[in-house]
């Protein structure tokens, strides 16, 4: 039932929100989500000490006849892509008080909705379920980016919206036809997840081919995989602060969290066929963002093509379908999910402070506001993955993984170690060293809110490097589940 | 006590904790003995350590701290290893590391980064003692690649300067290079060995085959060329001299860069099991040797000379291990932790007395102004040229010997390379002290020595670097070679020496003549008929002006590295990612709007159209249906 | 004569008739002849209907389409005086196209309209069916739906030509979009 | 069945509301009449009313029920949102034709002979192409009654000579019997009949505006009053897709070999060209015109599907319902709007967000539902369609539907972007009747109910 | 066989009718006649039903004509109407002129 009550929450939460006016909002807004935050808390203790218990899991008809069931249940991967959904969001909130938008209640309002249909996805334990809560998630965030981004957003959110859309009709597609093909001894069909697993081992390879595909056009649209990634960063770019952290620190790991558990386990012979194809994209995908990264002007952009970089060597881990890079896979998407954040509050800070992210025009912030420089410093450090920080461990499993499917590979691949450092030094030497640049002589102290997100964020990267264990366990345990049903 | 082993990288670590949060609030001298006395703290623990290990029969003990990393097979403890080779680097690191800080507060006084400093600094001692201390290779990683960040920071240490900043970064990102090597090496390890704890792996290794371990040393041996400067990622470390000298000191002369040495010793076994792994480290090392001690022939810039004498030393190091020699490069490591840091820490009080001065065409006739800096300037000179009975004159000469038993084409070229040491080495040594002062006035006019807290370390150093050579004495001399001995039982494939009295005994000789003759020489040209550099660089011509610009490598490395990966970047960007991707992506929007806008013209509004539409439709139907 | 029964003369003739006359109805220029020609082509059908038993239909027929619906065209046709051929013609491209067309779909028709030697015949002799007693019966008992219905769309029919027809009063009453 | 006579009744006591006088009462008559016909649709549930009535005319199995219960429920949406047509001339004779179109409708759901199917038809068409001119004074009005009319009774000449053909097969008009006549048959049907199956398909082809007999729609559609738009692309529909269903899925399913591929191509030309011409569409009444034609594509694959059992049935009956609910809320909005402009552009919803949220909110769900986005309607209208599909070996048809109905949220979501992106130059207020407000309301709600508790459509049969 | 004469030339004739009908409609401009031409096809379909009915001795057939002639009168009555409407509005009844809505 606690599961229940995740998805609900967030839900009656955003409904309140709406109700509510001007700066109240956010306030309120924060509260729940934290209240959501404790409620997860609470999730995890009941699934460390009896992972059984009915409180996990919610199981009740939706649409019988075909076989459509709201269910919900809370697995060591939903645990933690939801601690990460309920972590990050009151973070996100908290981050915006020192914006002003038009219209607070409907922003604070959309954001718990998104936040309800990220749990949705991630506790989904029913295809059907899975793919509704996939399509909700989008709505609020497109109308987030449309009412509160920045220029031309109409073009640029509509090209987001149009290519996500696109790519999870065909999801939908494959879904179906797994249905289609279950309950071949029953005779009756199911959405059950694992009835689609059966569903997909049954399929001969070419059948299977086709529906790998379809799926996988919908998540790598969704993280994005080269070349499926032009929407990102004009998206990224242009959405506010806040749609750029839920789209970037949330919303990508759909699509990684989706390859994991509902395409890998389906489509074992595919894999095998055209494993090395999807594998081969999004290692080239690293290189070649990481190279885009190098030679960007705007902060912004940056980060959205070296998030580009992170998530292709998630799913390069994912797809060469082993203990470690799986599990490298989970860590290093809860770790850039915190990360990513950070540099985006970053960013936003520079605009907020010095009202440029050009990085020609930023300099010497450092002689401003030392105490910035030094939390600037442990998220850049923690998004280059340097050891003790969170970002090492999920790198490190991530590079074994595919080492394991091809030396090689892995090589070209861990360019992103060099490449990664590369550009980050880069942009922070550009923006924090050197003499003060006109555009920093205004760069006062941080607001507390925009301080205090930093601080917990830093201490995330920090902790979670140097202890990763919490996490790693239930990370591990995951990873053996699914491996059990693609094996 | 060993059980306490954790404290001692406790202590750096709280050490920089306390200045981290705090550094701003507490007084300067506070700040900066909080760090010295946090160092000397584990100093003293090592010392107890070393000697406790000394005494007792298990000569490596293993002490767990918590579990770290678990993937299925994959078991990464964080767990540390007290064996005679940590601990040996355990008392280098804290020792000189306590040297330096104290030399530190007298020369760092006056800068406003101070407690800034003296964090980056307890940090680096926090990671490099993680480096040594890890029970696998791992945690050797952390401190690796820690200690690549505090030099990262140090070297930026002074943020407002471009140059140094950009310093900072090539630095890293070289590091980064060798890293990933090394980070291969260790999945590589895991992969072929099921798990990466240095115990297990050795006891297994004698299983991997030779392919696969010759794979494994020379990923590793990546990461050791990046960490310590060998071709060719070594151009990172004479630019790493933007970096305070203290830092030259304890980073880029004394510990860090060791690493690799560190590094290659830990895994002998690999290199011992592998002939062509260890043959590609001993000519690297040699060619390392030659190329740099040729470049610090006519360096002027008097912190560039002595780094690529660092640099050409740790390429003697690297032919030791070559050869099998691994004890002795560990020796080497030692007495060249001394008498580099005095060299370092030396030409520090020469600049702090030039007041930021450091060409040498500038400096000249400072002996009676700098009574103790010179001297013992000049005995560090001395023991880095090999000068008999001091300490570099034993380390050196062990490597030497095992070289000339391995192959005499590489003994010969690393002789070459001591002696020119030798030359470039004194050359610095007379230009900076000799002859009359070439500075401006008001430099000479507040020439002085440096601080207590300044010359004290330096004393003590003088002092090592003279009794260091004592830890191993030659066993031809009769004597033991304490240090083989301490060194032995993490030594796999022991090589004993095979050469006879007579011909090491000869080698001692050619050594000691080459270097009195170098040295004699150096007198010649610089003293005698002081010939002094060209004060404008580009009088320069020909070879001497390749050299002088260090054969222009750095130059060939941005034409060939940056350069296009910037211009491929460009083309990534503007043309693949702007034109083609997204270029499609946008084609199919405006192809729809385009085609709609031809497909509204077929609905003409006539009516007459229409029906003729319709039928059109009903005849193809029936044809399709009943004709065809 | 010549073999053949004189219904058949009859249905040959009246076909030949209906052909041409509807031909007319396409291919004269002024309306009224046009119509005209189509009362005649309404004429030729009442033949047929004659030739297949359908008395009363052939009656009705007449009354319907000649007596009533031609009437109201020809009304109208005055009503807009065209009784002139003022009808611009289509371009002649696009009538050689409808004839063509037509053409083809005429060919199309005979593919389509095979098979009906197939049919397996019930009726033999001259049959009653087309008497109204006979077809009374069916239409109330039968069919007594859908003429009651029929009522309803004549209504609407009314109703609509009415509301159209007449001539709004109050000029300036908006009207709604 | 007893809802027939009940609108027919209202249709002529409509008419007698001139002579008599109480043209005030009419109205809510009316509402509470429809009303009451809904509910004897509900009394008739189940009690197999399809009893031989009338020499077999009718039979109002639940089938047609359900579907008339569809057409009832819009009926009633629709004449909350057409209140002030009734307000000018003509008030009663609007009220008569527009209520004897339904008895047409109705007829559709429930027909079981070929006369009642051919009267149905004609006595849906007649009142609509007069309502299609009922602005006499404008131009467009006239000109789409005038070729709604033409078009209309030439498709139903093809009817009548499809239907005569088929009776000359089968010598018989009804239903059940030409059924049975094809089951007996073992496929040695003369092959005119085939050509009269031919007939029919394109003649319910033209009334379900599938290409390319589509092409009087857009004009038809932008050329009537907005509210009869709204009547034509949701009522009319239901009734003419009622009315195929039961003609090609019943009747002539046995000999689904002759029509499913050229089914097939006509859905997919008519994808095709209706996505992609209202892609550029600038008035979006005629937007909604060709976007009627896409969704009636979609609801074609149903009968493609061809499915046993009702899975086709209830995913025609869903997705007519979605469908007609949000055409009902985006008419509403529509009518608002460009009743303040003057014009049906998408200009005219410059700004909406702004000046009238309500609405705006209302709009934006109506237009997900109809590009089909989860939670509203429309996504599990068309789920239901591709999950009888898929079991085709027409698999081709989703793929394209896919890859236009993506075109397709290309013009719905312009006016989304128009709502909230684009400046109003001119600040005026939009406002609105409290009972428009009510219907945006209910019919939103409706949207959304429909696509969270969908089973008590889809599972209606069962 | 009906009274001697073969089904199929029933079918015939009315289909080429129904084609003459059709070619009317597509080949006029006035919308009159493209009425007429209309009603046109309607006969010809009468005749084929008649035929029919008379070949399968059900008079059915024969009350079907019935509707078809009561739908035609209406269909005429209401079009004329609309025509006349038209024509006032528009001063004219060619069809090719009245295309004001379109693309």
């Amino acid at each position: 039932m606690l599961v229940g009550l995740l998805i609900i929450v967030p839900l009656i939460a955003s409904l309140l929100v709406f109700f509510t006016k001007g700066n109240t909002s956010r306030t309120v807004a924060l509260g729940l989500s934290v209240v959501e935050f404790i409620l997860s808390l609470a999730v995890l203790f009941q699934f460390k000490h009896n992972p059984a218990s009915a409180d996990l899991m919610l199981n009740c008809p939706w649409v019988e006849s075909l076989g459509i069931h709201f269910a919900v249940s809370i697995d060591a991967l939903s645990m933690l892509m939801v601690l990460l959904t309920t972590f990050l969001v009151p973070l996100i909130i908290l981050s915006s008080f020192n914006s002003t938008y038009e219209k607070p209640n409907s922003f604070y309002g959309l954001i718990l909705l998104m936040q309800m249909a990220l749990v949705g996805v991630f506790t989904a334990n029913d295809g059907f379920l899975f793919y509704v809560f996939w399509e909700l998630a989008l709505i609020p965030i497109y109308f987030i980016c449309l009412l509160w981004g920045g220029e031309n957003r109409g073009r640029i959110t509509f090209k987001f919206f149009v290519y996500t859309l696109f790519g999870s009709l065909f999801m939908l597609v494959g879904l179906v036809y797994l249905y289609n093909h279950t309950g071949f001894e029953t005779g009756i069909k199911s959405w059950a997840v694992t009835d689609l697993y059966q569903a997909g081992k049954s399929l001969n390879l070419q059948q299977q081919s086709v529906v790998f595909w379809c799926i996988f056009l919908a998540f790598g649209i969704k993280m994005p995989v080269f070349p499926l990634h032009t929407w990102q960063p004009d998206t990224y770019v242009n959405a506010p602060t806040q749609g750029t952290m839920l789209l970037s620190g949330i919303m990508l790991k759909m699509g990684t969290f989706g390859l994991i558990k509902w395409l890998m386990p389906v489509t074992p012979l595919a894999l095998a066929e055209w494993g090395w194809l999807a594998i081969a994209l999004s290692v080239f995908g690293i290189f070649y963002a990481s190279c885009i990264a190098i030679v960007q002007k705007d902060y912004k952009r940056l980060i959205a093509y070296s998030s580009i970089a992170h998530v292709g060597l998630i799913a390069a881990g994912i797809l060469s379908a082993n203990q470690q890079g799986i599990q490298g896979a989970v860590m290093q998407m809860l770790a850039h999910g915190v990360n990513v954040i950070g540099l985006f509050l970053i960013a936003d800070i520079l605009m907020r402070h010095t009202g440029t992210r050009e990085l020609d025009k930023l300099g010497g912030i450092r002689n401003m506001n030392g105490n910035f420089a030094v939390l600037f410093l442990i998220v850049m450090l923690g998004s280059v993955a340097l050891p003790l920080t969170n970002g090492f461990v999920g790198e490190f499993l991530l590079i074994n993984g595919v080492y394991q499917y091809g030396a090689w590979v892995a090589a070209f691949a861990g360019l992103t170690v060099i490449l990664g450092a590369v550009y980050m030094l880069r942009s922070y030497q550009a923006i924090m060293l050197g003499e003060k640049k006109d555009s920093a002589i205004a760069f006062g102290s941080l607001e507390g809110s925009d301080k205090w997100v930093l601080y917990i964020i830093c201490f995330a990267v920090i902790a979670f490097g140097v202890y990763p264990k919490p996490l790693n366990d239930l990370a591990e345990e995951g990873t053996k589940a699914i491996l059990t049903y693609i094996k | 006590m060993i059980k306490l082993v954790a404290l001692i990288p406790l202590f750096p670590l709280l050490g920089f904790l306390i200045n981290g949060f705090f550094g701003k609030k507490i007084s300067k001298s506070l700040s900066g003995w909080i760090a010295s006395l946090a160092v000397l703290a584990s100093f003293a623990i090592s010392l107890l350590i070393f000697f406790e290990l000394e005494h007792s029969e298990a000569k490596s003990q293993i002490v767990p701290l918590f579990s770290w990393i678990n993937s299925d097979t994959l078991k990464i403890p964080f767990e540390f290893l007290v064996d005679p080779l940590s601990s040996w680097f355990l008392l280098i690191i804290t020792g000189i590391g306590f040297l330096i800080h104290i030399y530190s507060m007298g020369y760092m006084h006056d800068d406003e980064g101070f407690a800034r400093f003296f964090t980056y600094l307890n940090l680096f001692v926090f990671f490099m003692l993680l480096l040594v201390l890890g029970n696998n290779y791992l945690i050797m990683f952390v401190g690796w690649e820690g200690v690549g960040l505090c030099s990262y920071l140090l070297i930026g240490f002074w943020f407002k300067n471009t140059a140094y900043n950009n310093a900072a970064k090539k630095a890293f990102i070289m590091n980064r290079v060798g890293d990933l090597g090394f980070l291969m090496g260790i999945i590589l390890i895991f992969i072929t060995f099921g798990s990466i704890s240095y115990d297990q792996v050795f006891s297994v290794a004698s299983t991997g085959n030779e392919a696969t371990v010759t794979a494994i040393a020379l990923l590793l041996f990546i990461g050791a060329m990046g960490k310590s400067a060998q071709l060719p990622l070594y151009t990172w470390l004479p630019d790493a001299m933007a970096g305070p000298t203290p830092v030259s000191a304890l980073i880029h002369a004394a510990t860090m860069v060791t690493a690799g040495i560190y590094m290659i010793v830990r895994s002998n076994i690999f290199y011992s099991m592998s002939e062509e792994a260890s043959h590609v480290v001993a000519v690297v090392g040699v060619a390392t040797a030659l190329f740099a001690a040729t470049i610090g022939l006519f360096q002027n810039d008097i912190k560039k000379v002595l780094a690529y004498s660092t640099v050409s030393q740790l390429g003697l190091m690297f032919l030791g291990l070559g050869v099998g020699a691994y004890s002795s490069s560990v020796f080497h490591v030692t007495t060249h932790a001394f008498f580099k840091a005095l060299l370092f820490l030396g030409a520090g009080s020469v600049i702090h007395a030039m007041g930021g001065e450091q060409d040498m065409r500038k400096m000249g006739g400072l002996w009676k102004h700098l009574p103790i800096t010179g001297k013992v300037m000049a005995i560090g000179t001395l023991a880095i040229s090999g000068f008999p009975l001091l300490s570099g004159f034993f380390s050196k000469d062990e490597i030497l010997a095992h070289t000339y038993e391995h192959s005499p084409t590489l003994w010969f070229f690393g002789q070459v390379a001591s002696i020119l040491t030798a030359f470039y080495m004194f050359r610095l040594f007379f230009l900076t002290f000799f002859g009359n002062f070439r500075g401006t006035h008001e430099q000479e006019h507040h020439l002085h020595e440096s601080p207590s807290t300044m010359t004290i370390p330096l004393i003590v150093l003088a002092v090592l670097s003279i009794v260091g050579g004592a830890l191993g004495l030659p066993e031809f001399w009769g004597t033991t070679n304490w240090f083989h001995h301490h060194l032995d039982p993490i030594i796999v494939h022991k090589n004993p020496s095979i050469l006879n009295h007579a011909k090491e005994w000869t080698l001692m000789f050619i050594a000691t003549a080459a270097a009195l003759a170098t040295i004699f020489f150096a007198y010649m040209v610089y003293m005698k008929n002081n010939i002094l550099p060209e004060v404008k660089d580009e009088k320069l011509t020909g070879i001497k002006k390749l050299i002088y610009n260090k054969y222009y490598v750095d130059e060939i490395y941005d034409a060939i590295i940056r350069k296009p990966l910037n211009i491929l970047s460009e083309i990534f960007y503007k043309f693949l990612d702007l034109q083609v991707v997204d270029g499609i992506v946008n084609g199919v929007g405006s192809a729809v709007t385009g085609v709609s806008s031809l497909v509204r013209k077929v609905q003409t509004g006539h009516i007459g159209f229409y029906i003729f539409g319709m039928v059109l439709g009903i005849i193809a139907i029936l044809f399709f249906t009943f004709i065809k | 004569m010549l073999g053949y029964t004189i219904t058949q003369w009859l249905f040959g003739i009246l076909s030949f008739l209906a052909i041409m006359f509807a031909l007319m109805v396409v291919f004269t220029r002024n309306p009224v002849n046009s119509v005209l020609y189509l009362v005649l082509t309404f004429f030729c059908i009442a033949g047929h209907y004659l030739l297949l038993n359908a008395q009363f239909l052939a009656v009705v027929h007449i009354v319907v389409y000649a007596g009533a619906i031609m009437v109201l065209f020809l009304f109208i046709i005055m009503l807009m005086n065209l009784n002139v051929d003022t009808e611009p013609r289509k371009h002649i491209a696009t009538r050689a196209i409808a004839g063509v067309v037509g053409g083809v779909l005429l060919f199309v028709m005979v593919g389509a309209l095979k098979g009906a030697e197939q049919l397996q015949l019930v009726q033999g002799g001259a049959s009653q069916i087309g008497l109204v007693k006979n077809l009374g019966k069916v239409l109330f008992s039968e069919f007594l739906f859908p003429f009651e219905i029929a009522s309803v769309l004549l209504l609407a029919a009314l109703v609509g030509a009415i509301m159209i027809g007449k001539r709004d009063t109050n000029i300036n009453s908006k009207e709604t979009n | 069945m007893k809802g027939l006579f009940i609108i027919s009744g209202l249709g002529v006591l409509a008419m007698l509301a001139e002579i008599f006088k109480f043209k005030k009462l009419l109205y809510p008559l009316v509402l509470i009449g429809v009303l009451a016909a809904y509910v004897t649709n509900f009394m008739e549930w189940n009690n197999n009313y399809n009893i031989e009535m009338f020499g077999n005319m009718m039979r109002f199995d639940n089938v047609a029920l359900a579907f008339s219960g569809v057409i009832l429920v819009t009926a009633f949406f629709w004449f909350i949102l057409a209140n002030d047509y009734f307000e000018h001339d003509h008030v009663t004779d609007h009220f008569a034709l527009v209520l004897f179109a339904l008895v047409g409708a109705v007829m559709l759901t429930g027909f079981s002979n070929m006369t009642t199917l051919f009267l149905g038809i004609e006595i849906l068409s007649i009142p609509m192409y007069v309502l299609a001119a009922s602005r006499k004074r404008d131009l467009a009005s006239n000109e789409a009654g005038f070729k709604y009319l033409i078009m209309g009774s030439f498709a139903s000449g093809f009817l009548l000579f499809g239907i005569a053909l088929i009776y000359g097969a089968t010598g018989s008009f009804d239903l059940m019997a030409i059924r049975s006549f094809i089951s007996h048959s073992q496929g040695v049907l003369p092959a005119f009949f085939y050509a009269g199956v031919l007939m029919v398909l394109i003649a319910m082809l033209f009334k379900v505006s599938a290409a390319p007999f589509h092409f009087w729609a857009p004009d038809v559609y932008e050329g009537s009053p907005t509210v009869i738009t709204a009547l034509m692309s949701t009522i009319v529909k239901t009734a003419a897709f009622a009315a195929f269903m039961r003609l090609f899925l019943v009747v002539f399913g046995g000999v689904n070999e002759t029509w499913s591929m050229i089914l097939a191509v006509v859905i997919a030309l008519s994808l095709v060209v209706s996505n992609i011409t209202a892609a550029t569409q600038n008035s979006v009444k005629r937007m909604l015109a060709y976007s009627s034609i896409s969704h009636a594509a979609f609801m074609l694959m149903a009968i493609l599907a061809n499915q046993r059992g009702m899975a086709s049935v209830s995913a025609i009956l869903y997705y007519s319902l979605a469908y007609s609910v949000g055409s009902i809320a985006a008419f509403t909005v529509l009518y608002n709007v460009s009743k303040a402009k003057d014009n049906a552009n998408i200009e005219a919803f410059n700004g909406l967000g702004k000046r009238h949220p309500f609405m705006a909110a209302c709009m934006v769900i109506a237009m997900l539902s109809l590009a089909g986005i989860p939670i509203t309607a429309g996504f599990f209208a068309k789920y239901f369609i591709f999950s009888v599909m898929i079991g085709t070996t027409f698999k081709w048809l989703i793929i394209l539907a896919i890859l236009t109905s993506a075109v397709g949220v290309y013009y719905y979501f312009k006016v989304i972007i128009a709502m909230y992106f684009k400046q109003e130059e001119s600040e005026q207020e939009v406002t609105m009747e409290t009972s428009h407000v009510l219907l945006l309301a209910l019919t939103t709600i409706f949207t959304l109910a429909l696509g969270i508790v969908p089973k008590y459509v889809i599972e209606i049969f069962s | 066989m009906l009274n001697g004469i073969p089904i199929n030339f029933y079918i015939m004739l009315s289909a080429v009718l129904f084609i003459i009908g059709v070619v009317g409609v597509m080949a006029r401009r006035n919308a009159i006649i493209i009425f007429m031409c209309i009603e046109l096809m309607l006969n010809a379909v009468n005749l084929l039903l008649v035929a029919f009915s008379t070949l399968h001795n059900d008079a059915s057939g024969q009350v079907f004509v019935f509707f078809i002639m009561a739908v035609a009168a209406a269909e005429v009555a209401v079009g004329l109407a609309i025509l006349s409407m038209v024509y006032r509005n528009f001063k004219t009844i060619d069809i090719d002129l009245l295309s004001r809505l379109k693309n």
